[in-house]
This record gives C-alpha cells, structure tokens and sequence, in this order.
C-alpha cells in the first residue's frame, strides 16, 4: 500500500515528527511504500541542517536523511511555510527538496492513505 | 474510518470531538498525550467506555510507557505498536487525525 | 477544470477539516492555503467548520489593531474556484451563540450526525 | 495577581485552571483566542459570570475586533488596548501567564 | 550558593508552573532546563505541578520504543540543588487517579486554594 | 518600571510573538524600561534572518529588529534551544543575541514584571 505522510509540526518540540518517523520506519518493515512525506506549517523546521540536538538525544533532522537516503523517500518541504519560517536552499538539510503545495495535494490523490501528525 | 485523537482529555476538547463524529463500527486510535484517555480510574474514563458500546477503541502502547501508564490501560481498549498502527490505518478507508 | 489537471481522471473526495479559532495561531490560514490549491486538481473538495474552526468565518473581522494580516475575504473567493461545499457543525455553532447570518459567506448547517455521514464518504481528510 | 488567558475556553482547560487558582480579588485579562471566553450567549458565559462575582475581568479589545467579536462583550468585561494591559502588569504585583 | 552569585543580595520567590503532560510537547523538558540552571541564582524557587502537569513526575516512564529521551530522572537531581519544594496539585492529581504513591520524587500534595495562596505570594510566575 | 518578556513561541504559527511586539511597543510608549526580550522553546524561531513572509503580511523577524535599534531592546535567543531548532550565527538576524538561560533567570530577578507570551 502507498502511504502519504504529512506533518505539521517542527522537531523536539512537538512530538508528531517523532510518531510520524516511527510509523514510516514501520510501514516500511511491512514492505509498504511511502509515496511522499510532506513538511508543512512548522513541520517545515525539521528540515533545517543548522540543528544540534544534545548527544544523549535523538538527531530528529539527520534521522529523516538517513531514512531518506535508505529507503530513497520524497521529503518536500512547502515552499510557502518555508519562507514564513526561514527555510531556504541556504540552510536546507539534505534529503529534503522545496517545492510547491500541489505537492501534498497530489500525495492526497495519489497515496491510498494520507496520514496527517500535527499539534 | 480510522480516528486518531493525540492530546490530552484534560487539556483539550480533541477527544470529544472526535466522539461527537465518530459513526457506530469506527475505530479510534490513542496516541502521544491522547493515550491518558484510555486510561482506569480518572475522570475522563467514564466518556471512553460509553465510547467502547460503539467503536473499537486502540492505544499506542509505545506511547503508554514512555508516560510511565503500563497497567493502568483500561480492560477492552487494544494495545498496538507502530507496526499495529500501520496496519490499522491500512485496514481502514481513511484516517482523520484531530488535531 | 481541464481534465488533463486530473490524475488520469481519479477524482476523489478531499474534506478540509477546520477546528480552531484564526489569529490565535496559523492554522486557519496554512489550511486556507492548502484549498485554494487544491482548487487547481480537479477533486471534489468540501470545508467543514467544527469547534472554534467555525470562527474562522465570523463577519467582521478587523485585525488592523494586532498587525495581523485579515485574511478572511478569502473565504469569500472559494466560490470563484468552484469551491461551495461549505459545512458548519450546528453544535458547535450554536454552543458559541452563532447563528448562519453571523458568517460572511454561505454555508449549509449539518448537524454531528450529518457531518459524520459526510465524513465517512471522503477519501482524504486533512485536519490542521 | 494578574492572570492571562490567551485559550479558547471551548477547546482548552487553560480558562477552567485559572479560575481554580485565581484568588477573590484578582484580575484576569483575556486576549488572544482567550477572548472567546467573554462573549455573551455562548456555553462559556455562565463560568464567566460566575469568576466575576470574585475578580474583575478584562478583555483585549484589538483581540476582540480582529476576530469580528465586537458588540459581543459581556457586560462587566472591562476592555482594554495594548497600553491598558501594560497598565495592569504594571499595576498587579506578579502575572501568570496560563499558557 | 555563594552571596555574590545573588543580585546584590536579592532574593525573589519563582514560581515554574507545569501544566502539560511529558513528550508530546518539549514544555516540560524545557522547563526543567530552567530550573537546573536557576537554581545556581540563590533564589527561593518551587515547582507547582498543575493540571497534566503531574504526570511530568509520573514513575515508571519508559521512553524507549517511542526514540525520544527520558529526562523523568532528572527531576530526583532536583534535591541535589536544593530544588524540594515540590508541590503537585490535589484536585488535578485525583482526576487522574493518581496517589502521592506514583510520584518519583517527594511531593507535598496542595488543593488549588492551598497552591492559590501560595502563587500569590510569588515575585515571578513561570509557566510553560 | 521594569519589564521582562519572554517569548516561547516561534514567529507566525502562534500570536504570541505578535502580542509580545505589541505589549513592549505600548510599554515603550508610556515610558517604562524594557529589561530584556528573551526567546525560548519555539520563540528562538523569531531570531532566523532567513524569513521571507508574503508581500502583503508583516515581517516578524524585521520588526523586532527594527525595535531594538531603535530602542536599545536586548534581544536574548536561548543557546540551548536554538541549538535543538537550527539557530545559530550562520542566520542570525540583526539585534539578537544567543547566549544562556541565565539570562531569562536574571531577567526574573532584574526586572519589576516579567511577563511570558506562548502557546
């Protein structure tokens, strides 16, 4: 099954991008797909390579790269909420890409379950 | 259909909501803060059994145990993992999160 | 709409899900945000309005005074975009003392029941 | 003391837990989504009434008209502007923000 | 605590008041950052637990499965700073039908009117 | 009088930056001493230069800048939570500095009234 991942809040400080890596993690151990996952709202903030968490915690940034880089998953960061919160090519980690909102639209269509964590 | 409630019963009106739409058969899916709600003894226990008549109800036990809840879980409400959440969201038309 | 907007023609059914109060936070608008694009695809899109989500559409917001941007007129440009599926939840509605004249555009009235009817028909649900 | 309320009262417990802690003779300024707990009319209006019997009760107006709420005060709310909710932290010996 | 490390001899009450519930917002980790470092102040500091705040001190957490730190043993190092008045709200704590039992660290248990006089008798309130 | 501010939420998504500006802009008007603006949890979000909001909204990030040149506001972004967000100096905007929660206990003690703005 192809799943759709949208997520609406920034890292540490919400736990929705934690649950959301956890369930992608898993769904993918079952041999689903993962059509895209989709940063939007401050969602858009797990996707700056600026962070350095303490050591004795999780690197949320770096884990969505590595699961990314494994699993050759589709991070799109929406364009729009990025300039609000000052995401930029500048600053963008890598395994995320910019791009537009018809993104999460198009997840919508194309994905058999769009699966939202948020606030 | 397949509802996911993540706060608190305490703190805001989400599981309520969540409640007052979901149709006699759904499914409702405890996670993050929301796993308070599934839990015996506190005041929000009596709204979930009166839920339980007609939805099946499920708690993220990872969720559970990072609150310290493990054996506080009401009789009746199902524990999953993430990979029991994936499989609950696939087993279902649709997924509202009631943020 | 052209049909090559579609994909490959699937048309399915995208229910907006508004629950909290504009201002407080951005939620209102980045959802706002979220339909006027999705307007673009060819889907069958509706709005439901529950809990403080039905203040999101209350007439007469002035948001000179907090330097906030107003973005309510929005709502009123949906119908250009063949965006009319509007639904308040008539609870939640009437627990704030709101009537359907209280809201700047047109909107049906559904009760929990009806809504929940409603909202086990879609596809998507997206709730911010 | 002076106690800010910055929640709906209709979706979070911040106005409920206030009001617990608010001590007769307290002020309490509503602004933000807060501002939807001194509307008349609505299931909120009654706890309102009710805390106004021991505090005084302020609401701020610029929340108030960005969210289109004007002429829907409650009689006995006292509104204020940026500069009067300075007056009052100024005022009141320590502020609780009920976040 | 040395004297210089006060303002000039200044001694103010603070009051952290925690109302929300561990991990699932950083608030109560957070907080607790605020604490450790006020506590080389020499200032009088309390900690109210309020609402879903009590079971920030819950026993038994277990972070494992869920990726995310458990910080819960940092609250028994409060002592260790002379951080121990540790008040958790009475009303809030039976809601949840918790005991004084389930706690990890000593606690002295307040009704709301008990904690109400206390919070006002404090120089800074900080809430999370 | 005195005041400190504190400032737990990030710029846009919640109002609390919003008031924040409003409250210290109506307490500089009547005379009174800003002690200190300090940002903590998501308010270190309000210290990216890197913001980029629509044409027709307000800029954040600017607006307090602006303030604090022209007031001699000390805008303090907490180090350790900037560091879990991805603010650092790379993108720092004008008028703020990082430096240590000491300076929001400090805040506690030196100012008449601290007041916090958050979610």
């Amino acid at each position: 099954m192809k799943f759709g991942i949208l997520i609406n809040e920034g890292p540490y400080t919400h736990q929705a991008s934690d649950t959301a890596y956890q369930f992608v993690k898993a769904a993918l151990a079952k041999g689903h797909q993962i059509q895209r996952v989709f940063f939007y709202n401050d969602g858009v903030n797990n996707a700056t390579k600026l962070t350095d968490p303490p050591q004795d915690d999780r690197n949320i940034v770096n884990r969505w790269a590595e699961l990314a880089e494994e699993h050759k998953l589709d991070l799109v960061v929406c364009v729009a909420a990025a300039l609000r919160r000052g995401i930029r090519e500048d600053n963008l980690a890598t395994g995320f890409r910019i791009s537009g909102l018809g993104q999460l639209v198009e997840s919508g269509i194309q994905a058999d379950r769009l699966v939202t964590f948020g606030d | 259909m397949l509802h996911i409630v993540n706060k608190s019963p305490f703190e805001r009106n989400s599981l309520e909501s969540c409640l007052k739409h979901a149709t006699k058969g759904s499914a409702i899916l405890l996670i993050e803060d929301g796993i308070y709600a599934a839990l015996k003894g506190t005041q929000a226990t009596a709204k979930l059994q009166e839920a339980m008549k007609d939805c099946t109800v499920y708690v993220l036990q990872p969720d559970v145990d990072a609150r310290g809840m493990q054996g506080r879980v009401l009789e009746g409400v199902k524990p999953v993992d993430y990979a029991g959440f994936v499989d609950l969201t696939a087993s279902h038309n649709a997924v509202q999160s009631w943020l | 709409m052209s049909e090559e907007m579609s994909e490959g023609g699937v048309v399915k059914k995208f229910m907006y899900v508004n629950r909290k109060a504009p201002y407080g936070t951005i939620y209102a608008l980045e959802s706002l945000e979220v339909v006027l694009i999705a307007a673009a695809f060819d889907q069958d899109v509706s709005l439901a309005f529950i809990d403080d989500g039905v203040y999101q559409i209350a007439k007469g917001q002035d948001t000179k005074n907090i330097g906030v941007k107003n973005f309510s007129s929005t709502y009123r440009a949906l119908d250009d975009y063949d965006i009319n599926k509007l639904y308040v939840q008539k609870e939640s509605m009437e627990a704030r003392g709101l009537t359907d004249k209280d809201f700047l555009v047109p909107v049906e009235v559904k009760t929990a029941a009806e809504l929940s009817a409603l909202m086990e028909q879609q596809d998507v649900l997206l709730s911010f």
